[in-house]
């Protein structure tokens, strides 16, 4: 039925596809949250040193754990505080953005790279490659993403680069299993064929006719191992095995606070709102992609 | 002559979109008597499945539907409860859709399915439900119709897949069957096979049935009436006779333009094309929908239309007809 | 569905070899368990007794093979912290997280399914919109926070559970929220998406032409069909939950192998954490042949021809 | 839920003990139960520093290497088992025993054998003069029933724990909660008897959730809490918060030998100026507060032999920017900074070394891992703490790390001579001269940067009292109901 009046909703639809596609857009506020708040963090971390005259770094032993702004005895000086080194926590905060963003989006980027390479090998070739692929993916899903990553965090200890790294060699799975399904999807398609049938390289097909049709899925997945990555981050920094201090990641500066949990709940309240916006808008962003791009699946 | 099982006064089907209602079906009548064969034609769009559904109650809750009388064997559908109506689907009432393939739920055998409606309607026992079914798929001719009964869905052709859905439809012996072209997705040769099939029960069950098809051949074969449906609207209705002989609206003819003789038409033949497109039937729609196509529209064409009848069922909507032709007698 | 089983089987005895060969491997890199048994004041040559004491000297794979012959017969050997065998600690440890696990997905399913279900019946209706939000929500909690803030509210304030053990069920409500809720959102995601796709689908309306009810159309005709890919999902995120609970049992005390996991690979207890990678990682290929074999029975299209 | 009412104590651990068997853990925690389960031969008290007997009444040293001591008649181990010098025997033989592995050594292996005179008569044999043999006997040594751990063994032993202490052993689930009982037949010993009935010992590991346990009533008695915590919960009035200082001092381990390579922290004047470029007042002040007190000796202050007349590096920033210029390092130098515990103490100094020049990075690792690269010799600057095992001498922690082990990083050969002579002797003078002129040349050298002692808080229930004692040991025989 649902689809009856589809058809005769199409017969009504007059708008091109480009307006079609902006009504889309503005249409979803989801989508339009994830986009404004994602952007307003980009930005936040691109031009942190800018909107704070203090460094993220500097320590006062004497002015430990300020409240913010909005409780009694804060700092007009000090906006969101002081943590427990005495270090300025707005300062800690935006340059933070930095260090969650980068950890998301190379972790994801390293990960869509071995995923993708995957599952598009997976899926174009089939066959002996599809059941190595399939395998692999097996495997790695068996493995304890936690525990594993902990492991590793553990022996060679928590750097920036090894904690993205990590991250990056753990998540591939959900690229690899899309990009998979997604690219048996359209591998027989007829200009798919028409392009092998004219002698393309198997490069330039997959590059050039495969990959077009499969980037939105590729997109959304990429969103969502983002915030995958952002988390699991926190989550290692939480169990003290994250990013090294004193780099101020939102993470790290969540497993430092908890300690006063109790007693200085803002401590670990800001950058632990600001990691579930950041996750929040990551997805809605994913979400609303996945939604415009093909409506049907909504969902 | 019987009173009419069922019986249809201006019915409506609203669909409410964000860009304002779409009028679907504009205040349709027709009539039908156990036994008769109605022909519903017309293309994509017209509201010909619509008014199937809205018949059997299954129309989706956005959609609204209204009507001066929609009656059943003198059963008011449209004052009835949801339970009721309930009652009546399966039992009463029974649809065959058009897509075969999908109409089958993929997780149960044909016997669970086939048992399902008699289950529901009749005080039986499962054991008696499947004899019923075997019966049944004997009876739709199927042929080893006891091991079918295990089988799930994909293990069927779509042929059979379709004779296991009409068995369905009759596992209640319903008095009213809707048909929404239940040849489409099947091969031309099947087709055939299937329409053959419907016509011979519907006569031995001395049923009623509403057949919705884009089949003028078919429809030429087994209708005893026919409604032709343009946007929303029956632009015409009448015996299959007085339609194929002496059709009144300009659309009519224009869909019978490509059967010259009507009886000779081959089957699976399809309508021919009338240039032009299907008006918006969102917001107001006023005067005759089909003047933007047609060959002899005139300027009154945009006023409301009135009906013009010819005898006992032969009725039109359109300013010509009559005047312009002359009877026929 | 025998020959599906055994291929499944098969596959997943290769899967579980292949992890613990990586995982074997994983620690072996991690460094001289020699000197992690060897403890504080031990000179090189006690580490160098304990090394050929233990084994360690030998090629890597014999080492493999060795460890994983004696796992086979349920025997992980010694924890070099507690001195105990293996297979009894993590026994132990195991039930808690076990029952955790199963509570915790128990919840997810529970309030995932049917909200998925109510969802997609009523699609932006508000138990959607507050459906959705609640997923949302889930998604971009982070679980530590998420658990220390229902201790504040549950244990602190209003006193009704107890923050930390296994004394009794009490205990058990808070983690198994926090858990489940980790879950929750993928899995009425799918419900939701799994359902819309079905309640669309013509079969459903060949069911309510027959005059089935609401309720029988909902459940027996669209949810049997919607939940196909809710099963494997559901065992893939308990396999995760399993070995993912390293947080929550931290917070909540609970003791369990997550913990112990973790525990275990800060003390360089490389036979405890070998045996709970390799137990997580099983857990993960069982759950998800039995929803490899849940799903066949539930979707014929697997199972026959 | 518990507590007064029920009398019974709840209290918290916060790592997995591995085993109870006091010979076979390492930690502070199985330190804590081996007070309350077992007895010594003797007794340290608290208040005098004098050693009081216990399991012994009497002993003297009847050569440089023989201890004879006369046994306490009519005790009885938790099982019925009679104590006598069997047990004596059995236990100091099976533990001074390499091949029985106990963990650690250093409590143990200065003593050769144990011989019975009489059934209340034993002689313990020592390998050389060994000064600190009381502190030993009073501490870490205790008595085990010799029949029943011929039987059970050290895994029988940590399952179902036997001793002759003030508090019997009713359950243990490994790692996880230990149930302790008043031992009703407990002998007229110095420990005093307990009071509380039952003390329920739970393994919580997140601070936070101890704290949610006490605020709900579910624990009574939390230690080890960190000062910002324990400042608050003091304000909050609910609590009894007591704070002591502890043996544990915690310092900066520099690589003099070059062990790790070449390196700046070869050159002394680079080493003096990372202890004069650490404001370490400000660090207590602000951080680790309570009763903690800067040190500047490689030692805690009550030790004996722990010299205080040391070179002092004063927090200046000038004079360190000075020493390292004068080292040839005028924009200073990057290294890596290796730390396994209190983070927050590593970062203020690694903001410190910064003002200065020295661009510490951070690499924080597991205990077990650090101690790994440390005795390969693979840091050249690493935060370390070290609690001597409460024991009140300085060759538990100087001797400890200066003579040419594995964490030894300073390998000066002087110091080593000192060293050894200092705790080889039996005569005090001989001993507090050596450690001494050690104790000079390490602080003049700056081989270490010593810090800070560190405290500890102790909180409890309203209900209950404790007066804790600077060993970090926790006696829960002492702890009172109010």
């Amino acid at each position: 039925m649902a689809r009856t009046i589809d058809t005769a909703a199409q017969q009504i639809r007059t708008a091109s596809p480009a307006a079609l596609l902006r009504r889309r857009i503005f249409g979803h506020y989801g989508l339009l949250f994830g986009i404004v708040v994602l952007a307003t963090i980009v930005l936040i971390a691109a031009f942190a040193p800018l909107l704070t005259a203090h460094d993220p770094y500097t320590q006062d032993l004497l002015a430990r754990m300020k409240p913010p702004f909005w409780m009694a005895g804060s700092d007009p000086d000090h906006l969101l505080g002081t943590d427990h080194l005495g270090r300025d926590y707005l300062a800690r905060l935006l340059y933070g953005a930095r260090i969650s963003l980068a950890i998301g989006v190379i972790a994801a980027l390293i990960s869509g790279l071995i995923g993708t390479a995957m599952g598009v090998a997976a899926g174009y070739f089939g066959g002996r490659v599809d059941l190595v692929v399939t395998f692999l993916i097996n495997v790695r899903l068996a493995m304890p993403v936690v525990l594993v990553a902990l492991a590793v965090v553990a022996i060679l200890d928590g750097s920036l680069q090894v904690v993205i790294m990590v991250l990056g060699l753990l998540l591939w799975d959900r690229f690899a299993v899309v990009m998979r399904s997604s690219v048996l999807q359209v591998r027989d398609l007829e200009y798919v064929n028409a392009a092998k049938a004219i002698g393309c390289s198997v490069p330039r097909v997959i590059l050039s006719e495969i990959m077009p049709n499969v980037v939105n899925n590729l997109i959304v997945v990429a969103t969502l191992e983002m915030a995958h990555a952002i988390l699991l981050e926190a989550a290692l920094s939480f169990l003290g095995l994250g990013v090294q201090p004193p780099t101020p990641s939102w993470g790290l500066m969540i497993s430092e606070g908890k300690q006063m949990l109790l007693f200085e709940p803002w401590l670990i309240a800001i950058p632990g709102v600001a990691l579930f916006v950041l996750v929040l808008a990551i997805n809605l962003l994913g979400d609303g992609l996945r939604d415009v791009s093909a409506p049907e699946n909504k969902g | 002559m019987t009173d009419p099982i069922l019986s249809v006064r201006r019915l409506t089907i609203d669909i409410p979109l964000a860009q304002g209602t779409m009028h679907a079906v504009r205040g349709i009548d027709f009539d039908l008597k156990r036994g008769e064969t109605l022909c519903i034609v017309g293309e994509s769009g017209s509201g010909k499945s619509l008014t199937s559904l809205a018949v059997m109650g299954l129309l989706s809750g956005k959609l609204r539907r209204s009507a001066d009388r929609l009656e059943f064997a003198g059963i008011d559908l449209m004052r009835q409860k949801p339970r009721t109506m309930r009652s009546l689907r399966g039992d009463r009432m029974a649809m065959i859709f058009q897509e075969p393939m999908t109409s089958l739920n993929p997780a149960y055998t044909i016997g669970d399915q086939l048992a399902e409606a008699y289950l529901l309607h009749r005080r039986a026992s499962r054991v008696e439900a499947l004899a019923r079914a075997v019966e049944l798929l004997g009876k739709v001719g199927i042929t080893a119709a006891e091991s079918r009964l295990s089988q799930y869905p994909h293990q069927l052709s779509g042929g059979l897949r379709q004779r296991v859905m009409i068995a369905m439809a009759l596992m209640c012996e319903p008095e009213l069957i809707i048909a929404d072209e239940p040849t489409t997705a099947l091969d031309v040769t099947i087709q055939a096979q299937i329409l053959r099939l419907l016509a011979d029960l519907q006569r031995e069950m001395n049923m009623a049935m509403i057949l919705v098809t884009h089949d003028l051949g078919i429809v030429a074969r087994i209708a005893d009436k026919v409604a032709v449906m343009y946007a929303g609207e029956v632009v015409e209705q009448g015996t299959a006779r007085e339609i194929f002989d002496n059709p009144r609206h300009p659309y009519t003819r224009g869909l019978l333009r490509c059967i010259p003789v009507p009886g000779k038409t081959k089957p699976g033949e399809h309508l021919g094309s009338i240039p032009g497109i299907v008006p918006s039937l969102v917001g107001v729609v006023e005067g005759c929908a089909f003047r933007g196509r047609c060959d002899v529209a005139a300027p009154s064409c945009a006023d409301p239309i009135p009906e013009q009848k010819e005898g006992a069922e032969h009725a039109w909507r359109c300013i010509h007809g009559q005047a312009e032709e002359g009877a026929p007698a | 569905m025998l020959a599906f089983a055994l291929k499944r089987l098969g596959l997943a005895v290769l899967v579980t070899l292949t992890v613990s060969l990586l995982s074997f491997s994983l620690l072996f890199m991690s460094g001289d368990p020699a000197s992690a048994i060897a403890g504080e004041n031990a000179g090189a040559a006690d580490i160098e007794a304990i090394r050929t004491l233990y084994g360690f000297d030998r090629p890597f794979l014999v080492q493999y093979a060795d460890w994983l012959f004696s796992a086979l017969r349920g025997d992980f050997g010694q924890s070099y912290y507690f001195k105990l065998p293996v297979s009894e600690l993590i026994a132990d440890r195991l039930s808690v997280t076990m029952l955790l696990g199963v509570c915790g997905i128990s919840f997810a399913l529970l309030t995932a399914v049917p909200l998925g279900v109510a969802a997609a019946m009523r699609p932006n209706s508000f138990i959607d919109r507050t459906a959705l939000f609640l997923s949302v929500m889930g998604q971009a909690m982070p679980s530590f926070w998420f658990g220390l803030v229902l201790i504040v509210i549950f244990s602190i304030r209003l006193g009704w559970l107890p923050p930390s053990g296994t004394a009794g069920w009490q205990n058990f409500v808070m983690p198994t929220i926090v858990l489940g809720y980790y879950a929750m959102p993928a899995i009425m995601r799918l419900t939701r998406a799994g359902m819309l796709e079905v309640l669309g689908a013509d079969y459903i309306r060949t069911a309510r032409a027959k005059g089935a009810s609401e309720w029988r159309v909902m459940f027996k005709h669209a949810l049997r069909n919607a939940v196909v890919p809710v099963v494997s999902l559901a065992a893939v995120q308990m396999g995760f939950m399993l070995g993912g609970s390293i947080v929550v049992e931290s917070i909540f005390a609970l003791h369990g192998a997550g913990y112990l996991a973790w525990e275990s690979i800060g003390r360089n207890d490389l036979p405890t954490v070998q045996a709970l990678i390799l137990i997580f990682s099983m857990f993960y290929i069982v759950f998800t042949f039995l929803s490899d074999l849940a799903n066949a029975w539930l979707d014929p299209r697997i199972r026959v021809g | 839920m518990a507590g007064k009412a029920d009398d019974t104590l709840n209290a918290a651990f916060t790592k997995e003990l591995e085993s109870v068997d006091s010979y076979f853990n390492s930690a502070r925690e199985g330190v804590i139960l081996q007070r309350s389960i077992w007895d010594g031969l003797l007794y340290l008290n608290q208040e005098t520093g004098e050693y009081e007997g216990n399991l012994a009444t009497s002993w003297q040293w009847v050569d440089d290497t023989t201890l004879e001591l006369k046994l306490r008649e009519g005790v009885k181990f938790h099982n019925g088992e009679e104590f006598d010098a069997d047990d004596v025997v059995y236990t100091v033989n099976f533990v001074a025993k390499p091949e029985n592995g106990v963990v650690v050594q250093r409590n143990v292996n200065w003593m050769k054998e144990a011989v019975k005179v009489d059934k209340y008569t034993v002689r313990i044999i020592t390998n050389g003069p060994f000064p600190a043999a009381f502190e030993y006997l009073a501490g870490p040594v205790s008595i085990y029933p010799n029949e029943y751990y011929a039987e059970a063994g050290p895994a029988g032993m940590a399952l179902k724990p036997v001793g002759t202490g003030p508090y019997q052993v009713e359950s243990v689930e490994p790692g996880k909660h230990f149930v302790l009982k008043k031992y009703e037949g407990y002998h007229d010993s110095p420990k005093g008897r307990a009071t509380i009935g039952t003390v329920d010992i739970r393994t919580i590991p997140d601070i936070n959730t101890q704290l949610a346990e006490l605020f709900s009533g579910g624990l009574d008695f939390i230690w080890g809490v960190p000062a910002d915590q324990a400042e608050k919960l003091e304000a909050m009035g609910r609590f009894n918060v007591a704070n002591e200082s502890t043996m544990r001092i915690g310092y900066l381990e520099l690589d003099a030998a070059g062990r790790s390579g070449e390196h700046p922290i070869k050159k002394r004047a680079v080493r003096q100026a990372i202890a004069h470029a650490i404001d370490r007042q400000a660090i207590v002040d602000s951080l680790l507060k309570g009763k903690s007190k800067v040190v500047n000796s490689a030692c805690f202050p009550s030790q004996f032999g722990c010299e205080q007349d040391v070179a002092v590096y004063d927090y200046d920033p000038q004079k360190a920017k000075a020493l390292l210029a004068e080292a040839g390092y005028p924009d200073g130098f990057t290294v890596d900074f290796y730390a396994y515990r209190d983070r927050p103490y590593a970062e203020a100094m690694l903001s410190y070394l910064a003002n200065v020049g020295i661009t510490a990075n951070l690499k924080y690792l597991q205990y077990s891992a650090l101690r790994e690269m440390r005795h390969k010799g693979e840091t050249s600057m690493s935060f370390q703490t070290w609690g001597s095992y409460s024991v009140n001498d300085a060759s538990a922690i100087t001797s400890q790390f200066f003579k040419h082990g594995v964490e030894d990083f300073a390998r000066d050969d002087e110091v080593k001579a000192w060293l050894d002579k200092a705790d080889t002797s039996i005569d005090p003078a001989v001993r507090k001269e050596n450690y001494s002129l050690a104790l000079k040349k390490i602080a003049d050298e700056a081989y270490w940067v010593p810090l800070f002692s560190y405290n500890s808080n102790y909180v409890l229930t309203q209900d209950a009292e404790y007066t804790p004692t600077p060993d970090e040991v926790v006696r829960f025989f002492q702890v009172h109901w109010k």
